[in-house]
C-alpha cells in the first residue's frame, strides 16, 4: 500500500493517524505535508523513526514552493510528479490520508 | 456488476459531522458502492467516530440530521463497520455511544486490514 | 496501466486540483491511460466555463478542458454534489459531463488504481 | 450596534455560512443592525441562483436572498475572487452583488463589530 | 477580546494557539470546536486549565448536533445564537481562530 | 478615509502558502486596507511563518510565486510584521531564513498586541 500524505504535520493529524496504524507499504509526502520531512522541526524525530518501517518519499515540486529542498532529513527519498505516477503503479493500491 | 470477481473498498471516515460536508456526501458514495455488490468496509477514525455517535439533534442548526442512515446500512448489506480503540477512547467515547453495532479494532489490525483493500477512499 | 481519479476540491481555495492535474499530465506522459477524473464535493466547481483568473495565473478550469480536448480524458462531474453547489449544463465548462456517483465507483472497478486528491 | 459579517467558505462543504446565517438572524432579532455581509475565498459560491440542493435539506442561497429581501441587508461578493470561482452577473442569485474588497475594509471602519465564519 | 474557535481540538491547532497566545478575554467554542468541552477527552484537562484564566463558552446549537449536551465538562456555559450576539457585542472586538 | 481615526486592523495569518489560497488572498485585503489609511498589523503564527521562507520556487507546480508581495508591503506603508517565535522553532526556522524584516515576539506579547486590535481577520 502507498500511503499519500498531504497535511502539514503541525496543522492536521493525518500523518500521525497514518504512522499510528499503516502496519507496511511506502509513505509519499506532498503538498504541504512535505513540511514533515524538515531538519530541525518538530516532526523531524517523528519521520526519521517512521524511515525504520516505510520507505518515505517526498514530491520535489511542492518541496521546491516551500522553499526546504535544502533541509530535508536524511533518509527520504525526492521525487518528480513522473516519480509519483511510478510508486502508485508499482504499488498494489493507494491511500490518500484526506 | 460490470465486472466477474468484487474488488475490496474501505471507506475510511476521518471527519466530523456538520462541520462539513465530507461524512455526508461520503455516506451517499458507500450507498452506491453497495448497489455495485462490492466488498464493502466502513472505518472510522479520529474525529470520523462522533459520525456515529447517539442522540444528534439537528433542529438547533438547521441543518438535516443524516445519523439515522448509518442504521440503515445493514439493509443495503453493508455490514463492515470499524471503529480504531484509540479515536473512541481519547474522545472518551465507548461502543455504547454509538448507535450502530461495529467492531473496535487496534490500530494495528486497522492496518492489516487496510493493507488487503483494492480500493481506499478517505473523506 | 488504467488510473482513475477523484478530486474532491475546488479550484484554487485549495491545491487538490492544482495536484490532480500535475499528475494526470504525468500519467499520460508515461503512456498510461486515464480511466476518468471524477470531481466529487467541492471538486465540482472545477467545471464552471465562467471563471476567469488573473492573467498572471493558472486557468485551472481551462486546463481541464484542454487535457479533455487532446487526450480524449473523461471528465465526470457528479450531479447530486453539482446541483448543491450550482454546476448545470448551462455553465458546464467543455470537456465535462455530469452524471451519477455511479460513475466514480465504476471507476474504482474498472481502473487499476484510484487516486484520491482533496483537502 | 452595527455588525460587519464575513463568510469565507462556500455553501455546504463548510459549516462557516450556516453559522453566518444563523448569527446574522439572531442580530436582527436582537434588534441590532447588519451593516454588510461581505464573501470572501470560496465563500463567492453562496451567491450562485443555480444551486438546487435536495428537497429535504435548507437552501442557503435562497436563505441568504430571502435575508436580503426581508431586511434590506447588503450582500457583497468579491468581485477578483468571484472572477477566479466562476460566479458573474449572469448566475448571480437576487439581493447580491458584486464588488470589490474595499467593502470588506469599509465595514471593519464602519461596523462596531467584525465577525468572521470560515474553515 | 472575544476569541471564537470553531475547530476540533484533534483535528486542528487552533484552540491551541489561541489558548497559547490570548492572555485574557473570553472564549467561544462553536461548530466543531464544542468537542473540545467533552468530559473525558485528550482536551479536557486543557479547557479545565483554560477555564481559570478564560470565561468560557459554548454554542448549543451545534452542541446538540454533535449529542454532547449530556458530557460537558464543569465550568463552560452554554449558549445559543441570540447570546453569541450578545457576546460579540459586550466585548470590544472579537477574533476568529480559524 | 471614511471616518476620521484610523482603526487598529490586525491580519493573523496561520496557513502555509500553496496548500490552500488563503495566504495569496489574505494578502490581497492587507494590500486594499493600506489604501484606507488604517493601522495595519500582520502577524504570521503557526504554519503561516512559512509564507515568509525565502527561496520559493513554484514553476513545478505552476503556481504563482506570491512571496515576492511581502518585500512589497513597505512600499505600502505596510512595516508592522510580527512573527510567534514559537512557531518559528518548532519548525526549525530563524529569523535569517524570512525574506523580509520581522519583529519576533513571545507568545504572551503577542497575545497583549491582539487586545489592543480593533479588528482583527484570521486567514
Amino acid at each position: 500500500m502507498l500511503h499519500i500524505v498531504n497535511k502539514s504535520p503541525q496543522e492536521r493529524p493525518s500523518l500521525d493517524a497514518c504512522l499510528r496504524i499503516a502496519e507496511s507499504g511506502s509513505i509519499l509526502l506532498i503538498e504541504d505535508a512535505v513540511y514533515a520531512a524538515v531538519k530541525g522541526s518538530a516532526s523531524a524525530g517523528k519521520l526519521a523513526e517512521a524511515a525504520k518501517k516505510h520507505r518515505i518519499y517526498v514530491l520535489l515540486p511542492d518541496v521546491e514552493a516551500r522553499a526546504i529542498a535544502d533541509r530535508l532529513v536524511d533518509g527520504v527519498t525526492g521525487i518528480d510528479y513522473g516519480g509519483f505516477v511510478d510508486l502508485v503503479a508499482d504499488h498494489r493500491a493507494c491511500q490518500s490520508w484526506l | 456488476m460490470t465486472e466477474g470477481v468484487a474488488k475490496k473498498f474501505m471507506f475510511v471516515n476521518r471527519t466530523a459531522p456538520y462541520g462539513t460536508i465530507y461524512a455526508l456526501e461520503s455516506l451517499e458514495v458507500v450507498l452506491i458502492s453497495a448497489a455495485f455488490d462490492q466488498d464493502v468496509s466502513l472505518v472510522f477514525v479520529d474525529d470520523g467516530v462522533w459520525q456515529l455517535k447517539k442522540g444528534q439533534q439537528t433542529k438547533g442548526i438547521e441543518t438535516k440530521n443524516f445519523s439515522p442512515t448509518y442504521r440503515a446500512l445493514e439493509g443495503y448489506d453493508v455490514e463492515k463497520l470499524y471503529v480504531e480503540r484509540e479515536s473512541l477512547e481519547s474522545r472518551g467515547l465507548t461502543e455504547d455511544d454509538l448507535l450502530v453495532d461495529v467492531n473496535v479494532l487496534s490500530s494495528s489490525e486497522l492496518g492489516e486490514l487496510m493493507a488487503e483493500q483494492d480500493v481506499v477512499l478517505s473523506f | 496501466m488504467k488510473f482513475g481519479i477523484l478530486v474532491n476540491e475546488g479550484p484554487y481555495q485549495h491545491q487538490a486540483s492544482d495536484s490532480a492535474y500535475l499528475f494526470c499530465k504525468a500519467v499520460l506522459a508515461k503512456g498510461h491511460e486515464i480511466h476518468r477524473v471524477f470531481f466529487y464535493h467541492d471538486g465540482v466547481n472545477n467545471s464552471t466555463r465562467l471563471t476567469e483568473p488573473p492573467q498572471d495565473d493558472r486557468n485551472i478550469v481551462a486546463r481541464w478542458s484542454k487535457l479533455a480536448a487532446d487526450h480524449g480524458v473523461d471528465l465526470v462531474v457528479c450531479v447530486a454534489a453539482a446541483l448543491r453547489r450550482g454546476i448545470k449544463d448551462e455553465n458546464l465548462a467543455p470537456g465535462f459531463r455530469i452524471s451519477g456517483l455511479g460513475q466514480l465507483v465504476e471507476s474504482g472497478i474498472q481502473a487499476d488504481r484510484l487516486v484520491v486528491f482533496g483537502d
